[in-house]
């Protein structure tokens, strides 16, 4: 953890972390796990209650702070990372979480969380991506696909959907990670890494609506077809997946492409190793695309490299500042300058 | 309010109560610098000073054109003044566009230097003229001294090594040089703070040193002048005092105010015309407990602003009108979290980008009711540049002790223009002490203090206040979601009456001049100066006038309807069509009177005086006072 | 208004004037549809209707909870109705939240029929009743009929398939049918309507077909009820009819303006509620000239319809108090611009996020006000559901002529409110025309009709009108950017008096009731019916009553200052503390009165009533009229 | 040109889209050799005049469309690319040009730009990139360096910049390419690409801010420097640069990075080649990445793919309803649904 204040003495359990609201998700919602993994994580982190604070914008998603029985704030609709950066900058020792939904986070919030992600503020961004606006009654959303029917989208949806990881891969994040809400270890897992990382962390979770886009990705959660269509980025293996691990994507060195092909095979095209902490992010990139017809889609850490932290960077400059000429006081601060005297006459 | 111009004889010195001078040159002519440098000198030889600065929103329009003449108008005075002066009696221009924009600043039979070497023809075209002005009658009205400026720096600044353009470019020091001649200034501190000014590149800062001791120089040596004139010092109240902008008046007060609160501040902006200097000037104050965050846009920076309150800091916002309708869903949200918040607002013309660097005060309603539905916030206004200073630190308080938004208007003439500020005893600056307090026992989010209905400012890292706040409906004391009537009810009723409580706490409204009587002139914000002159000259006349500016705009100060009452008729101007009438109107029901102007110019005194005599007629045979 | 319960005698069938039936249960258990089913089931026999569907925020909370609960009023009629009702005489509730969150709309004496079978512990416990209301006699003030109808379809649809959940989410149609048999309405039509609506899904169609039949079946048979109820068709100006809410009739007014303006209209929205149902219902029309653009945000949904206005299609935008909020600096440009733009603004309770599903009409200063500088838009609020088209149509007729900015503000009771509308001859809808036209010879783009003060909408396309427009100030007439102060004061004063001039062409104020006497009541938008309905009451004890729904309320009307004065007193009730209010007394200084609620629900007839009598006293001894 | 009206008969000249305006830059300032080219290059288009609209938001870029005798319209800070799109969805001929900064498109517009490239909305936007906010003196921007002092950052600038086509490529942009002001051949052809290009296409200028940023591009223009720190992309073409292109990069298949060395050279990395349509954006991602030192500075087309135009597939859907249904009239509009009669009794 960067330097948050620790628990100390304090053992938590998930009750700890578990807050007297009511819980408002329709029955089945994927927020639900999402939570729970959330709540039974918290207290392995060693972080003081007090020092951790939920940042949320507007959607089903983001009431998520009024159920962790921590300090919180459901915001306004797609700013949350701008107020997270505004506690960082003011409180660069918490430990800040971020939760927002596919709309809140790409469609008005996508500003601000490119340039949080640039910047390197150090929050925790879980994005519940769900494909749709759950709130207000199902809308397409900016991760919807093509041809899905939604009422705002009766013919369709014409617009290609973001990929939240190439996005931020684009925007030079640090951390970049996937998960899918059922698959719990995996999803413990990916929270516990986004904690230990310094500087901004961007999960997203493919979480299910059962109201307005129910089974979206059932493939990634069938057990007939998930090892199939999943391939689960491991750092420093390389890109094998399949039932019996039978599968790998291989680059084409020609086309520039990830081709799949079977384990042992030879079609031309170099076995590759994936690194977190690559220098380029080539990789991530190229995994971060969309799922191809054919291809598995990637779950796991697509990237994990170390930069400055904005808000340390920013007050750094201040304390060095201070180190050079004192710290600055109300005499100097309003006797500078030219001045002159006027005596009673 | 008597700027002079020249008087009779050569060599002599006359003395005269006040000057109003005005430079006007292209944007790359350094006006703006050259009025900043008098500026000081005359302040720190003890003049009362007043000044607006008057640009285009282009950086470097093209040399010569009308639209690229940046100007800057100083009023200096060995008396109080309020104004930097309706009309300038003295004139430098520094090519022909300058003239044909800024001529009708000049009043009748006024000083008018100009460079005559740039009265080329492509300027003369550029500028509309058919022929030049130096050469027909058109300027008979003026005393007219043509100065061949750009050959006098040419001559002056041969073998300096600076290429013809750089050359050129110290004709504005030349320029102050003629006018520390002709008022008696201190030559040799000027030629300190030039060469401290230039400090990176000495070869520029001696060139312009030459410039100006040339212009000095051919003041000596010219007999175009009868006369020089000396301004004596002004008998300002004693104490220690520094020349300020509104704009670093309200940075100084914000960083005063974070030290005064011992808590840190975050300033989250965006760039924009005229706000942008408060940050620049607190990103360059590192060694204080400010953290300067340039955003990404204005809601950005809003909202930035609400998480470093809600994380326990002083989350301050600062810009200018359409970045502040930007801001209003954010400030709706601080209304409903009830945190402090303070947003400066420097207003500007406008409707949409208008004109950027003109003033107006269009944003009045915008401030009070420039939301979603009703979310109650308290509206502040300073008077007078250096009021910045106090209205900054005014605002923080009532942020922070009523746990509100406090949006603090100032506007492009406050900004810009300076004056000299008395500068306050350390020891009279009281601190200032967060509101409503409650230990874990007792605490509960949205607890109120009985007596200013704020609720607790409770910031993370507390262990046993872990809480949940939020933009949906509070329930009333534990803050949890309601959508209940009855609360919801109760909750907009807290929220209005917790600002209107603030009026219990403001002093009663300031009057100057006549406690009731003919006319009271009402005004906010930079208006100031012109409202306060034009009151003193109409009991000049032997009106009975009162003049009031309002600092406080939401909530009224409680007395302000009597105050109101006292008069035969009222006034109420403003640079914007009626926004503070329309207020006082619906809220008193009295027929009171506006005089309103949106055209990007501050008011004249003259402006106001012929408004109110038109209002309340000649003054009867009253007895004239002191 | 006399919504009436049961009578004595089984069998029995009475004749009643008008019925006020509330459902209430679960946000699962389909009360919207419910309520809407026999909406529709009414309204198709002829009787007059207003509904009121009340909901939360969240889509499905949990079972049980009071949070949770969905509720749906209903008023139909065989005279002319305004309000879904003050209190309900029936209320079905299928679980005790329900009751709980309910039981004081129900009137006393009231017809109070539960699900028995839901009261079990945990939803008693859910809903924090700690013994049964059933069970003690805090239920005895009503006719309370308990009804296993959890039972009852578990045995309806035994061998449905189903699973057992999906065979308790028939219920609501147990309920309907129930409330079929007791209003004796046509079961045959219903049966196909249930069809039709789940085609998709025949064995649910199927077993609420059965449900629905099991209920009307349980009326014929059981012998709780004493009597059943007759309220014959309403006596409606002839006419064809169909059944609208506020937003479908939005929707269509929009198209239908496309259509008689012969352009295409886009409309940009970013979804929410409550707009978000006008986006769908454009969206589901494709075949017609209107193309739907659902933005990133609600900036991007503004100036998409902007640039789509520049294009010389109608841009149209649409949103909620918040989106609004964010729209402005957009609303600014287009009032720069001088270019069409339609804002739909269905208003919602704040502030912030506050009460989302809740009517509040606290939005119109921030209409009027809510953006940097003066930026004069037209404002105009639709008073009924079915008014929702003509004011569509009027805001684009407005926006097209004049070049300017246009809000509708709707509500959240005009949006989900339902009543019949009375369908428009086609030839009775008047085309659109563009308003300035000219040719490229005189062009100018900032060249106005003299009568109107447009300027010409010249989008791109046409040869020789080349131009460039933007956020700075204008030139007048060429459209230059000027900083010209003196043009900006004109500029100034002709944006403003181009909206001013919109009342030159406005009808005068359309007064209900007395013309003048001893009381006006002044609203806009929702709250027509109950203030219409309140202004009937009083004139039928005896005092003479005006009831003036403002239609316009930027420029105002020109008559309403005579209007206002024709009456002893004024009373404004609004769902906001005072805004218009304010602007009235602001304009007339009369001392208006105001009734203001802020509390998510709309008024009742008799909280304007009261307010009215407390106002204006005893009805003098005068001649009781007709 | 993707079906815009031509131009027909009429041939025009470069005065023919000079408007009759002043300009109103500082001296020596980039935006004047843009626009030169612009003016320029319209009458090659074949485009008619009327046809042709420039969209800005705000800063000293934004004054652009004044100076251009065809449509223009100077908007508000940040949301030229969200008016474009209102534009084309209303009228999907025209031939849109949105002019933009790097303040205005990647601060207070990034949210506007990454969905505009998404959809696939044919605008053409020009982002001139002077790496500081201009028209309001000088503060810092998303894409000034790390360490750059401006008045906003007396200390330098603590986070990383943006890269414009990095970002773009993250938001699957189908055209992204750099240009310098003063390489007007080149940035002639990268107009001219763009504007042939049927979709939303982006061009990065590099341009000099003589007041606020001066040199900040020098060393890609200086005559000593330049062969060795660009490296001019070409389609089908190696990576290949130097004043005698004798430097080439290479790709190293484990690291999977770039590395520079000399052609000919044998150091285990393998010579790909720039596919302008490659299937994948794993090499432009690679190119888009902040120069590091000893690499030279990518200019040209890092991608040029076709997708299906946003306006163009939002109107085919309503033009097949009333192919399928007939245009919508009012009657059936206002008589729809379930009505009843009330005839007079
Ligand atoms: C300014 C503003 N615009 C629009 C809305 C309406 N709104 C609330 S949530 C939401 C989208 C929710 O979608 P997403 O972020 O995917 O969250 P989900 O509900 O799917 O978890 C919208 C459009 C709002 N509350 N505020
Ligand atoms: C809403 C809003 N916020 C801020 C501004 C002030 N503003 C004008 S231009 C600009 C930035 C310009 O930078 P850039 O886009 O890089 O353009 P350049 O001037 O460098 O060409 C800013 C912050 C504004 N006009 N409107
Ligand atoms: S609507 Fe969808 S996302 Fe929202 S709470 Fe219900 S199931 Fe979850
Ligand atoms: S400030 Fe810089 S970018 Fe703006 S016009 Fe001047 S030189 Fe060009
Ligand atoms: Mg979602
Ligand atoms: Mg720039």
């Amino acid at each position: 953890m960067s330097a948050v204040p620790g628990a100390g003495e304090r053992r938590y359990t998930k009750k700890d972390f578990t807050s007297d609201q009511d819980v408002r998700w329709c029955p089945g919602c994927g927020d639900y796990a999402i939570l729970a993994q959330l709540q039974k994580l918290m207290p392995d982190l060693g972080i003081a209650k007090e020092n951790i604070v939920f940042i949320s914008g507007i959607g089903c998603s983001s009431r998520f702070p009024y159920y962790m029985d921590t300090y919180g704030f459901h915001t306004i609709h797609g700013r949350a990372p701008a107020i997270a950066t505004g506690l960082k900058l003011a409180r660069p020792e918490l430990s800040v979480w971020v939760v927002t939904g596919d709309g809140d986070a790409l469609s008005i919030g996508g500003n601000h969380l490119i340039h949080a992600l640039r910047r390197n503020v150090d929050v925790k961004i879980l994005l519940f991506n769900n494909k749709v606006y759950g709130l207000t009654k199902g809308q397409y959303s900016p991760t919807s696909d093509v041809g899905q029917r939604t009422k705002s989208s009766p013919s369709g949806v014409v617009s290609p959907p973001f990929s939240p990881p190439a996005l931020a891969l684009g925007s030079s994040a640090t951390f970049v990670a996937r998960a899918v809400d059922t698959e719990v270890q995996h999803l413990q897992q990916m929270i516990r890494r986004m904690a230990e990382h310094p500087g901004a962390a961007l999960l997203e979770i493919y979480q299910n609506c059962p109201v307005f886009n129910d089974g979206a990705f059932a493939p990634l959660k069938d057990r007939d077809t998930k090892q199939d269509e999943v391939l689960m980025l491991e750092d420093g293996e390389k890109l094998v997946y399949g039932r019996e691990r039978e599968k790998i994507l291989k680059l084409d060195p020609d086309r520039l492409v990830l081709v799949p092909g079977r384990v042992g095979d030879e079609n031309g095209a170099i076995e590759i190793v994936h690194r977190e902490d690559a220098e380029s992010t080539m990789l991530a990139a190229l995994l971060s695309e969309h799922p191809r017809p054919g291809f598995p889609t990637p779950i796991g850490v697509f990237r994990s490299v170390e930069r400055p932290v904005f808000e340390r960077e920013t007050l750094a400059q201040g304390e060095a500042a201070v180190a050079a000429g004192g710290a600055g006081q109300l005499e100097e601060l309003i006797y500078a300058g030219d001045r002159w005297r006027v005596s009673s006459s | 309010m008597s700027s002079t111009g020249p008087g009779a004889n050569s060599g002599k010195i006359e003395e005269v109560e006040s000057i109003v001078i005005r430079f006007a040159g292209d944007s790359g002519d350094g006006m703006q610098l050259t009025g900043t440098e008098l500026t000081r000198a005359v302040a720190l030889s003890g003049n009362d000073i007043a000044t607006f600065p008057d640009f285009p929103a282009e950086i470097r329009a093209p040399a010569g054109t009308t639209y690229g003449v940046s100007g800057f108008q100083l009023q200096f005075s060995s008396s109080e003044i309020f104004t930097p002066g309706d009309a300038a009696g003295v004139l430098i221009t520094m090519n022909p566009a300058a003239l044909r924009t800024n001529l009708s600043t000049l009043e009748p039979g006024g000083l008018l230097i100009v460079d005559s070497g740039a009265f080329k023809k492509r300027n003369l075209q550029l500028s509309g003229y058919e022929v030049s002005p130096l050469e027909d009658d058109s300027l008979s009205g003026y005393q007219l001294i043509p100065v061949d400026m750009t050959r006098a720096v040419t001559v002056a600044l041969k073998g300096s090594g600076l290429s013809p353009g750089d050359v050129q470019r110290c004709r504005n020091f030349f320029a102050l040089g003629l006018v520390f001649w002709l008022y008696g200034r201190d030559e040799k501190r000027e030629v300190e703070s030039i060469r401290a000014k230039f400090r990176a590149r000495p070869e520029v800062a001696e060139a312009n040193v030459k410039a100006f001791k040339a212009g000095h120089a051919y003041g000596e040596t010219t007999e175009a002048f009868k006369s020089r004139y000396h301004v004596p010092a002004a008998d300002l109240e004693p104490g220690e005092y520094r020349n300020v902008t509104g704009n670093e008046a309200l940075a100084t007060g914000l960083v005063a105010a974070a030290l005064l609160a011992d808590r840190r501040m975050v300033y989250a902006s965006y760039p924009i015309t005229p706000a942008s200097d408060i940050l620049h000037y607190l990103a360059a104050h590192q060694r204080y407990p400010v953290t300067t965050f340039q955003a990404e846009d204005e809601i950005a920076a809003v909202t930035a602003a609400i998480g470093a309150s809600f994380g326990g800091a002083i989350g301050v916002t600062g810009t200018s009108g359409p970045g502040f309708a930007l801001k209003q869903e954010g400030v709706g949200l601080a209304v409903m979290a009830e945190l402090p918040l303070v947003l400066i607002d420097v207003q500007r013309g406008g409707p949409s980008t208008g004109l950027p660097t003109k003033p107006e005060q269009g944003d009045l309603l915008q401030a009070i009711f420039g939301r979603n539905s009703e979310s109650p916030v308290a509206v502040i206004a300073p008077a007078r540049p250096s009021e910045c200073f106090d209205m900054a630190i005014e605002a923080v308080r009532l942020a922070t002790q009523h746990m509100c938004p406090v949006v603090l208007l100032s506007d492009n003439t406050l900004a810009n223009g300076a004056e000299p500020w008395r500068l306050p005893e350390i020891s009279d600056l009281a601190p200032i002490e967060p509101g409503f307090r409650t230990d874990a026992e007792t605490f509960a989010p949205y607890l109120r203090d009985p007596d200013t209905l704020a609720r607790p400012w409770a910031p993370p890292g507390t262990p046993g206040f872990e809480h949940r706040i939020g933009g949906l409906e509070k329930q009333d004391v534990t803050g949890d979601v309601s959508y209940d009537p009855a609360n919801h009810g109760h909750m907009n009723a807290m929220r209005a009456a917790k600002i209107a409580k603030i009026a219990d706490r403001l002093p009663p409204v300031d009057v100057y001049g006549d406690a009731e009587g003919d006319l009271l002139l009402v005004g906010f914000g930079g208006t100031y100066g012109a409202l306060r002159q034009a009151a003193q000259s109409l009991r000049g006349e032997g009106h009975r006038v009162g003049h009031a500016q309002l600092r406080y705009l939401n909530p009224l100060q409680s007395d302000i309807d009597e105050v109101l009452r006292r008069y035969r008729r009222v006034l109420i101007p403003e640079l914007n069509p009626g926004q503070l009438r329309m207020l006082l109107r619906a809220r008193t029901l009295l027929d009171l009177e506006g005089l309103n102007k949106v055209d990007g110019t501050p008011f004249m005194v003259r402006e106001v005086v012929e408004a109110a005599r038109r209002l309340i007629g000649p003054a009867a045979a009253k007895e004239l006072r002191a």
